[in-house]
């Protein structure tokens, strides 16, 4: 047994903080609030060869699995940054298992072009819907190679040149972003622009993807999501542990006293579970497919309840300090705050594991 | 059981109504002043009820109040939201410090400060925090230093609410460095005009600038700036902290959360028929209604003449969770959206309120201590001298 | 405004918590778990007038209201004692308001005949059901002055003379006890014995009430458990504190450490909201009918929780000690976990919280 | 990342499950031998395991172990568990009794207790906990007295797994009271037959007896039944209590909760079509599943050499959290039936386990100051002679 990342994956994983540690993404984020640019981590990205993560190494890409991805998305976390990453991994999982896989990925794997995928649900095959829609959408309609539908709240189109588009009936296309109004939109998190997209008869590229493919990428989303928000939980931790012991009240420092004590512990707790689920599915990516719409389910459910109790105990440790502009702990809060609902949010993740376990009993009572 | 008013309120009632009624116009619109560009109108509006008695109703009349109980002080509070008039701009300086000045200052303080703040012509601001001093208060350093027969003041104070528009400050600061740090304190008046004295607006999570920071470098007063007697500014400070209080609780109508405001923006929507949405709706309603019945509670004790104990502020930890639950609640039914504009903003509100007036971890201890009767922790700053306490002062 | 108890009341409350005490209750619980008989207080109820509190004076009653029988059940929550009395009180609840009232109600208002109601939910108006039903069963049919049907887990109907049964379609029928099959059953709580009843063409005297008076029934149940749960909550509190004062561990008084401060706290804390919302449960029952049904079932949840939460924070704090058999803290455990579920449990009463919110919404829009 | 056996991990699994498929149907029914009245079987079946060196499988080769690692010990566990086999009887002298007895013991000590201690033919019990020292275990108060060149020995223990069945106990008491009470602490073994030794069963909340309380009065001990140096008891106790965490650790298949076992009483229930059910399930799920792989984190840093810290026992507190919101969610959705039986078991079973081996709160700060670094809180009774402490000794 040996439950670890492999020496690859740790120097993966030290990589990835090393390269974002040279942008100053968190100075960034607070700026972006204000309307200033969001730093790019684009070129780093494509140069670390984080965009053909998951583009195989026949078509130009590294041809590594779910769980490396995630060993990025962490380090994006911890450091509010990412924008672009999350939508073209979602993409390039889905092109890699297409039929144009030969002729699309080369361009994408070295970032030197953006691609994005519109997240469908699985549960019950709708998108997120614009605020003109109620919650949900129906997925968009393929008809005569021309597309026509929305979907609302997406992360990481605003930007991208391709779009991955599934569509009613069971499979995905692609279009050109320039083809289709794509309306970016920032709700509250300015580290992770959000777009509104419709597309009225865009011309399509049938991809020739199943819905399993497409199941398997929302889960993998999922996974990817989680592994983020695990990064904005201890990276919480780290910043509420060292202000308790660096703040003192009472003659003491705060960290000394059993309330912020064990509340920064508890921090730990969440981060801890979010971590073994991360790697959870990590090994249901790399190696057991059964079990990945369980594993990344969870792990999203444990990442997303660890970034919120996380960031909002750091405020609280913070005392009135930490509820200033001027202070990085808000940052992460509001990016909890956000991601907690993107992707059918804590909530679809919580249904996805539920259902996944009514399968098993099932199946244990069709079995015995 | 019966939250009827007495024929004597239900009277004073109507006549507060009447008088809102006729003069209702004259109201600006009822935005917390605190978000106003222009105060002007705010001002003029206190003016106004101050005439009319509406301000400072539990002030003795002696000091230009209406000289009535708490009750009629809800009354007024209730009539004027009802009313969709602007409340109190100056609430702070006619809730907690021109009581305590009514308490402890001198009859020259009180001929000369009153007046003024009642109706509004003079703003205060109350100076107690510090960067260094929040939760455990008694740890502040703005020194006060005697000198020519006068004192002189340095230091830096923050979370000022109203700071930017005020004439004048409460301020506590420390006169004696070398007996424990309960001990060495003094509250002074403070001319927000005097030199020296800066005030820098603070931004806030949500982006608003509701609160300042004042710092105050080289301050000169007179002797006569103190209230109450030197080195016993602590009691005075707690004066001001259990007014407060009182203030919150007969204000309850203007605070008060209607879990009615939840539904209202997922009414019709496919979500509000399942059992986990209608679970997560009664959670926060529980928590809210309960606040307002128990405010009932405290403010039947208040007319009885008993103090509000610091139980009162339990209610904050409900009203707190409840609102947390709830900006979840609507975020995960309407999406995105629900992270800006009214709810939005509450959330990040939400958050800063858990620690402000004391966090919920200090007012935790002192209920445990002073309601229940749970054995202190073992203190090591309390009968210190303050000037040995070098941790203390390392404290960011 | 006067938000407390009137002097009577708070007479009634002294007087119910001295009778009370003069009964070893606890123990009884206790004892009873083993085996033992339960010690009953049905002569007390009735010699304290506890029995006829809701029957109108000119039946022979006291013709009080629901909050002071509220403040009985308090001292019997938090004595671990009651058995009856729910039942019985909503019993002569409705029984005051039918035909029937002049003829049977003097017989029940001393005490000297003992009623119980079975309990049906005006959400969908059906019953608890029995274990061989699924968990909720339809009400019993009336047809030719005959009642037929079952009913599962009902408090007090073990031990009553008379039986109120609400049928099907909108009413409530009277039977006497000894025509139907009532099987007594314990789960888990001694203190608290529950029946399954099966009525198979039992002889039945119709009452004359309307569904109205049945669902003020039971919401005003709702109101009784909850004032019994407040009872045990505050008990608990009590019992947590003491100990916390007395138990020393690392050289201080254990109730010197936040943590086991804070909890306690925060015991009381939820035993507050509940009592507040009890009284606001009494302010509705007094003068708001509008208002009980919204009143009381906030109160039951809140009640419920401040049991639940203070039930298991007085075993942890006792450490060890407090999970032993011979101990009274796992008796209040198991009067709120039992609690927790009777009467369409704390899951029920925020369902109907969450109606009455739902309502005043639409309400709201169809007047403006 | 892989879970699976080493070639050499496989081989030695299949020779487990080939002597298992053999022998299984020399075991009794797996019920922990704890609830049984006549535990001879599980004994004989202790030593019939221990022959196929199937106990102490982490214990060095010379005292009769197979000199194997933790992921060995973890396929044997997991082995009886899949063969549907008892595990072993005397689980703590194996996990942590024994491990102690190698690191801390004489010669003479080690090859006079351990064989029969594998064999099961001797049972033992870990005599630690007194009633006034619990989550402060260092506040123990059973007195050794040295006399006539042994020792005499006073006190009381309590939670004392297996008790009643024990030949010997490892115990902790108070050899010098006149030094801070970490310090004078020695660890003993005790014949559970020396006269003075009473065990008394404990009744716990669910009226099962699983533990005992063991007095101790005027029991005479020769001077060799010290373990470990006189006076070092605090270094020798900790040591048992990490080869438990390790133990648990090993033990995590026997353990584990699986939340399909939730699912199965509720499937076909409308109320498992509910929004609110399946969000509750997920939630248990969660913290259960994480438990699962939080446990191999562990193995694996175990595997490669590290000592298990703290941060182990956070598992307990999810396993408690989860495993309470399950016995509620299974009782709203079942009604009070499922009160009783297996999962009414578990509920109260779990409000013992959240004290059980250190309290949740104890286990905080461990982990804050161990693990996370944060400062501790100041302390009066570390450095102060045992015999000075009043206070504690008052404690009930």
């Amino acid at each position: 047994m040996n439950f670890e990342l492999s020496d690859e994956q740790a120097m993966l994983r030290e990589a990835a903080a090393g390269a974002l540690s040279r942008i100053d993404t968190i100075a960034g984020a607070r700026a972006a609030l204000d309307g200033g640019e969001l730093p790019s981590i684009w070129r780093t990205a494509g140069e670390a060869g984080w965009t053909g993560l998951l583009v195989p190494e026949e078509h130009g890409g590294a041809g590594l699995t779910v769980f490396d991805a995630m060993l990025v998305m962490e380090q994006c976390g911890r450091r509010l940054t990412g924008a672009g990453l999350l939508g073209h991994l979602g993409a390039t999982f889905v092109l890699s298992r297409s039929e144009l896989a030969g002729s699309l990925l080369p361009l994408l794997a070295d970032g030197g072009r953006r691609a994005a995928l519109v997240w469908a649900d699985p549960a019950d095959w709708t998108v997120e819907g614009t605020p003109s829609d109620e919650r949900r959408a129906p997925l968009p309609e393929l008809s005569d190679g021309r597309l026509s539908g929305s979907a609302g709240f997406q992360p990481d189109l605003a930007g991208a040149d391709l779009l991955v588009v599934p569509y009613a009936g069971g499979g995905a296309a692609l279009v050109e972003a320039a083809s289709v109004s794509v309306e970016k939109v920032v709700r509250s998190d300015a580290t992770r622009p959000l777009a509104h997209v419709r597309l009225e008869g865009a011309e399509a590229s049938e991809l020739g993807v199943d819905a399993d493919v497409l199941a398997e990428a929302w889960h993998s989303g999922q996974a990817l999501l989680a592994a983020d928000a695990l990064g904005v939980a201890e990276a919480v931790q780290e910043m509420a542990t060292a202000y308790a012991k660096e703040r003192h009240a009472f003659g003491r420092a705060i960290g000394s006293f059993q309330a912020v004590k064990h509340q920064i512990v508890e921090i730990m707790r969440h981060a801890g579970t979010a971590r073994s689920l991360c790697y959870y599915a990590g090994l249901a990516a790399e190696s057991r497919p059964d079990e990945l719409a369980l594993a990344a389910n969870c792990a999203r459910v444990a990442g997303e309840q660890a970034a919120a109790y996380g960031t909002r105990t750091c405020l609280a440790v913070h005392g009135g300090i930490g509820s200033t502009w001027e202070h990085d702990a808000p940052l992460y809060w509001r990016r909890a705050q956000l991601s907690r609902i993107l992707l059918g949010g804590v909530a679809g993740a919580g249904e996805h594991v539920a259902e996944e376990l009514i399968k098993q009993a099932r199946q244990e009572v069709t079995t015995t | 059981m019966d939250l009827k008013d007495t024929p004597d309120q239900a009277a004073y009632r109507a006549g507060v109504r009447a008088w809102l009624e006729e003069h209702r116009d004259e109201s600006p619109p009822p935005a917390s002043g605190l978000h106003a560009d222009d105060i002007a109108p705010y001002r003029t509006w206190q003016a106004r009820l101050a005439e009319a008695k509406l301000v400072g109703v539990t002030w003795p009349e002696e000091y230009g109040g209406a000289g009535l109980g708490p009750a009629e002080a809800m009354i007024v509070n209730s009539e004027i939201a009802r009313a969709g008039c602007a409340g109190i701009l100056d609430h702070i300086a006619i809730g907690e410090l021109g009581p305590t000045i009514i308490a402890y200052g001198s009859e020259e303080q009180k001929s000369r400060y009153l007046a003024p703040m009642l109706s509004g012509d003079e703003g205060w601001c109350q100076l107690f925090s510090e960067p260094a001093a929040g939760s455990d208060l008694a740890g502040i350093q703005t020194r006060a230093r005697r000198e020519n027969g006068g004192w002189r003041l340095s230091g830096q104070k923050v979370w000022t609410t109203l700071g930017q528009f005020a004439d004048f400050g409460l301020l506590l600061a420390r006169t004696d460095p070398d007996v424990p740090k309960h001990k060495g304190l003094t509250m002074f008046v403070i001319p927000m005009d005097a030199p020296g004295v800066t005030v820098r607006p603070l931004r806030q999570i949500s982006g608003e600038e509701n609160f300042n920071e004042v710092f105050v470098d080289d301050v000169e007063l007179d002797e006569e700036a103190t209230v109450g007697p030197v080195d016993a500014g602590w009691a005075v400070a707690m004066t001001t902290l259990m007014f407060e209080r009182m203030a919150v609780l007969s204000a309850l109508d203007q605070f008060s959360f209607e879990p009615v405001r939840l539904v209202r923006p997922m009414l019709g929507l496919p979500a509000l028929e399942e059992s986990g949405t209608r679970q997560r709706l009664a959670s926060v309603a529980v928590e809210w209604i309960a606040l307002r019945y128990t405010a009932y509670r405290a403010l039947t004790a208040l007319e009885r003449g008993q103090i509000p104990g610091p139980e009162a502020g339990l209610g904050k930890i409900g009203l707190v969770q409840g609102g947390r639950e709830a900006c979840e609640l609507l975020a995960d039914v309407l999406g995105p959206d629900a992270l800006e504009g009214e709810f939005g903003g509450l959330a990040s509100e939400l958050e800063s309120l858990r620690t402000a007036g004391g966090t919920n971890e200090i007012l935790l201890n002192t209920i445990g201590e002073r309601v229940l009767g749970l054995p202190p922790e073992p203190r090591f700053d309390k009968d210190k001298p303050f000037s040995e306490m070098r941790a203390e002062k390392a404290g960011v």
